[in-house]
């Protein structure tokens, strides 16, 4: 896994469009989208609501199918029905944790859905490794005996990425993973994904509309407004020398608590100002 | 400096099936006119129920147990009757609750439910008067099209629209506190940051106090000249909103603070699920000069 | 002189599920109720007496197998038409034709011939005795009015008049029919026109209405807002009428409760086997179980196949009692042992008293040692049923009455061999002596003669036991202190047909109702 | 085309197919059931030839396929076919009886709705103290007896120990019946003005529709009482609470509205379930309707009359359906101004 | 499960509920020791003592043969229970299965699955009832069978609306990104979401299930005399008030007390599962 092409798009997203069409009513949720997630990087999409961040997930997972335009994996044209080794391949972390637990089934069992689903280890080895799944998101092991209505905001989080990580993928697509936490917990939960993956080797797409914890965790960041890809470029280019002005007012609402942030902040909207 | 609203040693516990939870272990806050307090500390710590506590929602419960003294405006809330206490509700305390969406009736428009909320100020007021008052409330929160939104459902505007909604309606009777419980955490940076300083502006200009609720010691900076840090049902720190950021005393405080992701960059801090300095006691900041 | 206006009296009584007011496919009592007020007929049964009296006709004359009728010549349908011979032909034709109800009785009618306006002459296949008796079932319609009416149907007279006559009168009765709704009730006015003197104390207007439940019944009879019930209530609730004050009234001797053995089906083929079955029946238990009041009773004790009063019958004091050391005897010589038994014992949904019954047979029978299954079936499933042997239970229980009121309409139906397969005779039996002597009862023309013949027919069915008989079956019904029945409280004005004693014409109102 | 009205063709046309579904099912069901119509329709004593005829006349010889396509024929012609029970049109009876079932299942469902959802509100207002547990305990024993029983004991409670209300049928008999013009009392004679027969009338009804409305009034307010109990715990009842709104009008108001969209449907199909269950208590107050006639049509084996009412009822269950579901639309701003959000 | 009893032991009306159910079914198990006179579950009669109230040793009055009621209720808690359970059991698995594919698969399935539903809810119960009959014997069994026709479309409109809104569930998706089947995430993931609602709804639905006995053996279905059988003994008895008001009388008290158990469970279930363990 040492010797991965660090330079080679894991994702070619290729001039993609998707239209939503519901009653009368038509929204451009993408149009024309053109992307390349490489190998081991952490791509962050950043853009407000409803900018068409999910919507690009979905189109990743193959949830939903692209209006016009083709997405390649590996360089190959990805189908549109993905078989059980894509499935494997790409795993999706989602916003909301409580809702993408089965509040009814224990965590042990939906952890042990991947496993079996993909037919990952026998029986007993198995049971064994949920514990090690979970001892690897940072919770103890007979968690897996637990509903989800026991565990806290940030532990259920936790068992979500386990979740994916138990089909051993590749890539993970995080749509807004921590969004719904307090600061503290949040902290946790990036700072447990970022030691995964370069413990695993994996590539993150990364879906937020908070620019603080791009900075933190993102190699490359996609600035998406109403459907279009406005910006894309290397993180700490974003945050010196941002190019588009919506950037630059996405940067600007973040909350800051220390006064070098400000500093930062008041340059980047002298600059706004100015353009 | 006289506090509109004074809590001294508040003590809360829910009777459940397994014995009783101590929530709250003697709390102590207060906020003057026209101060902007924030109470600031993780989830689960104990600052919704405050704030419940304040309007007297949740002794009416019967599995809660609550000690100590709320005094509101000079007046002690749980000497109060019942009735005048409920009088209190949303004519001189409001409250912004945290997701605009859900917390807006789905079934009503936006007017039916700002004629409901007029009318505990002035019970005779007319849905004609009621719509015009509330066009203007809504103009003041930056709402140009004041009538189609009047007109809409809650699922028919976006999170930024309802939480403009709601912080409308909440100054619409002019209360003397707001209590604004982790406004706009469900909305994204850009419109959260936009209704902060709508907010901001709202109240200074009407001299209203505003209790203010939030894990995020980022968006407290902007908003708090005082602030209360609660840590599992006690208050840790307490101070002026620049001498505390400048100098956070206690250590849970300061594990607040690292924990917000920085825009300078610098990684994400490790934080201790729990530590014992957490539980130190409080840190008090003397207040700089009387507010301005 | 005009008689000083009198409040209108209202009868109001009540009939199960629904009447038939076409009076060609009259059978069960509601429907006979309607036929004898609406329709009349050549003659009607003498009352507290044998026999039969000119009604419609004034005399008639048998010659061999010819009978002749004078008809009365004042007599006017209700339409204002007056009743003529050619009225009497086609109601016999249209009956005939239809086949339906009671028109059994009339197949052996070759032809009925209208001779003068005013007579009538019936030539009839073979003889048959009881052909008077059979005229108390065939109501006069008024030929002119329902040519007028007649619908859609296939050959000259299209649908006979059925649609019409369902839904209207076209009959001569002291009652016009004034409303029918099949499923609520018949409203009735008193026929002012009526070729007889109706006494001014009988009802002006009658309701007959369709299928209340006992407690309906109970309460309306209770608050003085009905008049005479059915008969159908169970004894329970007639006891509490009573007791509520209500009078009790009766009209018995034509018919009986059976219990019908199947003898097709092993081990009911074997007469010693029914007959340990008949033996075990605890005839006094059930005459209990019907007791209404002390001296009241929904029947009496049965004495043999023939219920006590009709030609053929045993003298009441005779009368069956079960015994068990017989019927032990008997079972002993069935060929069947008694541990093989598994007898379905089946009971009409619609008729609760009946589950007593088979509880209280598979109590007796068990005391044999004899297993039996109860089987509860509604009225349709059952007569749907009994069409083949196969399927026919082994124990029916039924009430079976003599719709003329003579011997033959009640046993021949039962009891012929070839007229098997009927709700009447689930125990198709097949006894050559019984036909021989059923078919003597209905040829020989002599009373004496007859009741040789059912004295020995009784006897030959105690023999070969193709039916429990469980008792002599008499109609109880409560009624408000509003009506006087003579018909069916005096013993010496009771006609001896079913459903005759509730001849409106012959009832009283009250004063002061 | 407003949503509403898309709406309702959308539930119209569904409807119809339903309707097929269920004239071909009942057409099935009508011939197994046991006994031959012709013969129970002649009597006993009829001869064989004689059923025979009849069974030709009937169709009853052809394959069922043939006989279904005689009746969409007459079917198509508003003709049901001739009811062997009452020897009428089967759709001149069930003009007749239908009135009467409408009118007393729908005084029920006035009750049901009436009496249950306050019930209901109450109930979830007061929940956990002693107005719940009354009113719970109260709802269950509407569902504890069957309509039936319910029938007798409330007529010997008002009619026999209590003479408070008439017992049996629509209207008293010295009473002259209005004119028939909708068939229902309540309705014709207010048409006619005539005020003495409509409150007659209003009083036979009411035993009737409430033993009737029982079961329904029970469970109408079970499950209000428990769709108001989780709304209960909406962030938007706790602002409203928030804002010191009376209890009443919180619970009348903010949390009755939308708890009432999941209940309604069930509601709806209590209400409609009514109409194929009168019959019982139709025989108990000698009520002249369709479901009792129903129920003499099925023991007779009436092949006609059987279809011709089933089809009736159906129908009557879904335009009841439809009428929920366009009161949903009503009441659910988001049915009603469907794709007019986000979510 | 600790806590689930916690939970209804806290509330006195579920304890209640509880209890009450308690005595159902002990008596169903143990009549044998509990009835004064066991042999008249059967054909017994006996003319001296018939149709009489309440009196020692009849506490609840005898019935039209002569029969101890008290005896005949404490048996046909046998049968009742019985009745609802088998009924139950076969129209639920039914209804869910129907509901869920309906719900979750969408479009044809979905269409033709609820119009089929939508046909067996709006013809009245009774004729299918009678249709089954034709067909069947008219047994016990059979009669059950009927109901179980007639209730099953219930319960799939139940669960379909149930699913419609789960299906919309993050972990619905979660499922489907893995590759679970579609039965996996129909009867694994939904279905035990759906498990409150339908259980509330079965624990009312017994009562109704014994009430409906007493239809069906109006048409000849159901339960045989001489067994006892609650729904039929409430029938009939309906026939002699109020004279003879014990007939009808404690039957009906006796599906009282077994209704009123189970729903107050139920209520409290509800509570338990509805509050995610
Ligand atoms: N299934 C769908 N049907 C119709 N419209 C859709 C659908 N999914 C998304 N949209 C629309 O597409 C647009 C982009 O939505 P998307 O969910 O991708 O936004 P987002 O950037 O993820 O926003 P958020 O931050 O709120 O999650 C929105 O206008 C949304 O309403
Ligand atoms: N109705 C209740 N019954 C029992 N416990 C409760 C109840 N409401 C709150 N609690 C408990 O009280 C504590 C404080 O809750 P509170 O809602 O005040 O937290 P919070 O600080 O507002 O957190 P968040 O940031 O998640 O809103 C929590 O541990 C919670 O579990
Ligand atoms: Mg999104
Ligand atoms: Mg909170």
């Amino acid at each position: 896994m040492s010797a991965v092409d660090q330079t080679a798009p894991v994702f070619d997203v290729r001039n993609v469009s998707k239209t939503f069409v519901s009653g009368e009513h038509r929204v451009k949720a993408l149009e024309s989208v053109s992307l390349k997630v490489m190998r081991g990087q952490c791509l962050a999409v950043v853009g407000e609501s409803g900018s068409g961040k999910s919507t690009l997930a979905n189109l990743l997972l193959g949830i939903h199918q692209p209006t016009t335009g083709d997405l390649y994996l590996d360089g190959n044209l990805l189908p549109g029905h993905r078989t059980l080794p894509l499935r494997r391949m790409i795993q999706l972390v989602q916003q909301n944790p409580l809702s993408s637990l089965n509040p009814r089934r224990t965590v042990g069992a939906s952890l042990r859905l991947a496993l079996d689903v993909h037919d990952i280890g026998d029986r007993q080895g198995r049971k064994e490794r949920v514990g090690a799944l979970l001892e690897e998101v940072g919770l103890p092991a007979d968690f897996a005996s637990r509903y989800p209505a026991a565990l806290s905001g940030g532990q259920r989080q936790r068992v979500a990425v386990a979740r994916a990580l138990a089909c051993e993928p590749e890539i993970v697509v995080l749509d807004e993973p921590t969004s719904a936490l307090d600061v503290l917990v949040q902290a946790r939960v990036l700072r447990m994904l970022d030691e995964l993956r370069r413990r695993r080797d994996l590539t993150y797409v990364f879906i937020t509309h908070d620019l603080g914890v791009v900075r933190n965790i993102a190699d490359r960041v996609a600035v998406f407004e109403k459907g279009r890809l406005v910006e894309e470029s290397d993180t700490e280019t974003i945050f010196t020398n941002p190019a588009n002005p919506y950037t630059r007012r996405l940067i600007s609402a973040i909350p800051i608590v220390s006064d070098e942030e400000e500093t930062l902040r008041r340059s980047l909207m002298e600059e706004t100002n100015d353009g | 400096m006289t506090a509109l609203l004074d809590i001294r040693d508040l003590t809360l516990s829910f009777r459940g099936v397994e014995g009783e939870n101590r929530v709250l272990h003697g709390i102590s806050l207060n906020v003057a006119k026209g101060e902007k307090v924030a109470l600031v500390g993780e989830s689960g710590s104990g600052k919704s129920v405050t704030a419940r506590i304040i309007l007297g929602l949740l002794q009416e419960q019967r599995s809660t147990r609550v000690s100590g003294a709320v005094e509101f405006d000079g007046q002690d809330l749980e000497a109060m009757p019942a009735k005048a206490r409920h009088r209190l509700r949303g004519t001189d305390i409001s409250m912004i609750f945290q997701d605009p969406t859900s917390s807006l009736n789905p079934v009503y428009p936006v007017d039916v439910q700002f004629h409901e909320v007029l009318k505990r100020r002035n019970p005779k007021i007319t849905r004609a008067a009621a719509r015009e008052r509330a066009a203007d409330a809504l103009r003041d929160v930056s709402i140009d099209d004041a009538k189609r939104v009047l007109d809409s459902y809650s699922f028919q505007l976006s999170g930024g629209m309802n939480q403009r909604v709601m912080i409308a309606m909440a100054l619409a009777n002019e209360p003397k506190l707001l209590i604004a419980d982790e406004p706009g955490t469900a909305l994204d940076v850009t419109v959260q940051a936009q209704t902060l300083h709508l907010m901001r502006d709202l109240v200074e200009r009407k001299h209203t106090s505003v209790l203010f609720i939030s894990h995020n010691l980022g968006v407290v900076r902007e908003f708090a000249d005082r602030v209360y840090v609660i840590y599992k049902g006690n208050i840790v720190e307490e101070g002026p909103t620049h001498a505390l950021f400048s100098d956070p005393g206690h250590p849970y405080t300061r594990a607040l603070m690292a924990a917000v992701p920085k825009i300078t960059g610098g990684g994400i801090p490790e934080i201790p699920d729990r530590s014992e300095s957490f539980s130190e006691p409080i840190v008090v900041h003397p207040a700089t000069e009387a507010s301005s | 002189a005009a008689a000083p206006a009198l409040a209108e009296t209202v009868l109001r009584l009540d009939e199960v599920a629904v009447g038939e007011l076409d009076p060609g496919k009259a059978s069960d009592y509601a429907d006979s109720i309607l036929m004898f007020n609406v329709y009349d007929t050549l003659v009607i049964p003498a009352q507290g007496a044998p026999g039969h009296v000119p009604h419609l006709a004034e005399s008639w004359s048998a010659d061999g197998e010819t009978f002749t009728f004078k008809l009365r010549d004042d007599v006017k349908f209700q339409s204002g038409n007056p009743m003529t011979a050619e009225d009497v032909v086609f109601s016999l034709e249209r009956m005939q034709a239809l086949g339906q109800g009671l028109s059994y009785l009339f197949n052996v009618v070759e032809k009925a011939e209208a001779i003068d306006d005013t007579t009538v002459a019936f030539t009839l296949k073979e003889p048959y005795a009881p052909f008077i008796a059979s005229m108390v079932r065939l109501p006069i319609v008024d030929k002119k009015l329902v040519m007028e009416n007649l619908g859609d149907g296939d050959g000259e007279m299209k649908d006979w008049g059925q649609a019409f006559l369902s839904g209207n009168s076209a009959g001569s009765g002291a009652y016009t029919v004034s409303s029918h709704n099949p499923q609520q009730e018949t409203v009735m006015q008193k026929n002012a026109d009526y070729f007889l003197d109706i006494p001014d104390a009988a009802p002006d207007t009658v309701r007959l209405r369709y299928g209340l439940e006992p407690a309906t019944v109970r309460t309306l009879i209770s608050q003085g807002e009905h008049d005479i019930s059915s008969q159908w209530l169970p004894p329970e609730v007639l006891k509490a009428l009573a007791d509520d004050g209500a009078q009790l009234l009766t009209e018995s001797g034509t018919g009986g409760f059976y219990v019908k053995m199947n003898t097709k089906k092993p081990p009911l083929d074997d007469p010693e086997c029914r007959l340990a079955l008949s033996k075990a029946f605890d005839y006094v238990s059930a005459i209990k179980m019907i007791a209404v009041t002390p001296d009241v009773s929904q029947g009496s004790p049965a004495t043999g196949a023939i219920p006590v009063g009709m030609l053929g019958a045993n003298p009441s004091d005779d009368i069956l009692t079960s015994d068990m050391d017989a019927a032990k005897k008997h079972l002993d010589s069935c060929e069947m042992a008694p541990e093989d038994f598994n007898l379905e014992i089946s009971w009409i949904a619609e008729v609760p008293l009946e589950e007593r019954f088979a509880l209280l047979m598979q109590a007796n029978f068990a005391q044999l040692g004899v297993k039996s299954e109860i089987k509860k079936m509604p009225w349709a499933l059952f007569a749907e049923q009994v069409s083949k042997p196969e399927n026919t239970p082994h124990i029916s229980q039924l009430f079976v009455n003599a719709v003329t009121g003579d011997p033959d309409t009640l046993l021949y139906g039962m009891y012929f061999s070839d007229a098997a397969g009927t709700w009447q005779s689930p125990e198709y039996l097949d006894d050559a002596e019984v036909d021989e002597l059923l078919t003597q009862g209905r040829t020989t023309t002599d009373e004496a003669g007859r009741a040789e013949a059912y004295k020995k027919l009784n006897a030959r069915l105690m023999e070969i036991a193709p039916t429990i008989y469980g008792y002599d079956r008499q109609s109880v019904f409560a009624a408000s202190d509003r009506v006087k029945v003579p018909a069916l409280s005096d013993p010496s004005k009771a006609f001896g047909l079913d459903g005759m004693g509730f001849t409106f014409r012959l009832m009283e109102m009250q004063e002061g109702s | 085309m407003s949503p509403v009205v898309r709406l309702l063709a959308k539930r119209l046309s569904i409807s119809v197919i339903v309707l097929i579904g269920v004239s071909m099912l009942i057409f099935m069901i009508a011939r197994v059931i046991p006994g031959d119509p012709a013969r129970i329709a002649l009597g006993p004593n009829a001869t064989a030839e004689q059923v025979e005829q009849l069974r030709q006349k009937l169709h009853l010889e052809d394959p069922i396929w043939v006989q279904y396509g005689y009746f969409l024929r007459n079917l198509a012609h508003g003709d049901l076919g001739i009811s062997l029970y009452t020897n009428r049109p089967v759709t001149t009876d069930i003009a007749q009886f239908l009135p009467a079932t409408l009118e007393l299942v729908f005084v029920a469902g006035v009750f049901m709705v009436g009496l249950g959802i306050p019930l209901g509100i109450l109930s979830a207002r007061y929940r956990g103290r002693m107005a719940d547990n009354l009113i719970r305990v109260v709802s269950l024993l509407g569902v504890s007896a069957p309509s039936f029983v319910w029938a007798v004991i409330l007529m010997l409670l008002f009619a026999f120990f209590l003479p408070l209300f008439p017992i049996a049928g629509q209207i008293s008999d010295t009473i002259p019946t209005p004119h028939r013009v909708t068939g229902f009392l309540l309705v014709d004679s207010l048409l006619d003005g005539d005020f003495t027969a409509f409150f007659n009338a209003l009083h036979h009804i009411i035993l009737p529709a409430f033993a009737l409305a029982l079961s329904g009034i029970g469970q109408a307010a079970r499950l209000t009482r428990a769709n108001m109990v989780e709304t209960y715990d909406k962030p938007y009842i706790e602002m409203a609470e928030s804002y010191g709104f009376a209890p009443g009008r919180i619970a009348n108001k903010f949390a009755f509205r939308p708890s009432l969209i999941p209940s309604l449907t069930i509601i709806g199909l209590d209400f409609a379930a009514m109409l194929g269950n009168a019959f019982l208590v139709e025989a108990v107050f000698a009520w002249p309707g369709l479901s009792r006639y129903g129920v003499q049509v099925i023991l007779r084996k009436d092949l006609n009359a059987i279809v011709g009412t089933v089809l009736v009822i159906s129908a009557m269950f879904l335009i009841v359906n439809i009428i929920v579901d366009l009161l949903i639309a009503y009441i659910n701003p988001r049915i009603r101004l469907a794709n007019g959000g986000r979510s | 499960m600790r806590r689930t009893f916690l939970i209804l032991a806290s509330n006195p009306m579920s304890l209640f509920g509880l209890f009450l159910i308690g005595v159902v079914v002990f008596s169903a198990v143990f009549a044998d020791f509990i009835a004064p006179f066991p042999e008249h579950r059967g054909a017994v009669v006996d003319f001296t003592n018939f149709n009489q109230p309440p009196h020692w040793p009849n506490i609840f009055g005898t019935d039209l043969v002569g029969r101890d009621l008290f005896s005949r209720i404490i048996y046909a808690y046998r049968i009742s229970l019985m009745l609802g359970v088998v009924v139950l059991s076969i129209a639920v698995p039914i209804g869910v299965t129907v509901g869920l594919a309906a719900g979750y698969l969408g479009g044809w399935v979905d269409f033709i699955l609820m119009r089929l539903t939508d046909v067996f809810l709006s013809v009245p119960p009774l004729v299918l009832a009678m249709a089954i009959m034709g067909v069947l014997e008219p047994t016990l069994t059979n009669g059950m069978l009927a109901v179980t026709a007639m209730w099953w479309p219930w319960y799939a409109r139940l669960v379909y609306n149930v699913t419609r809104s789960e299906a919309q569930e993050g972990y619905v998706l979660a499922a489907q990104i893995i590759g679970a089947s579609r039965l996996h995430i129909m009867f694994m993931e939904i279905l035990p979401n759906c498990v409150p609602s339908i259980v509330t709804k079965m624990t009312l639905d017994l009562g109704f299930v014994i009430l409906i006995a007493s239809s069906l053996s109006f048409l000849g279905l159901g339960v045989q005399a001489p067994t006892p059988d609650l729904g039929s003994m409430v029938a009939e008895g309906g026939n002699y008030l109020p004279d003879s008001w014990w007939l009808t009388v404690f039957p009906s008290l006796a599906i009282l007390i077994a209704v009123f158990g189970f729903n107050l469970v139920g209520d409290a279930l509800r509570q338990v599962l509805g509050s995610d363990q």
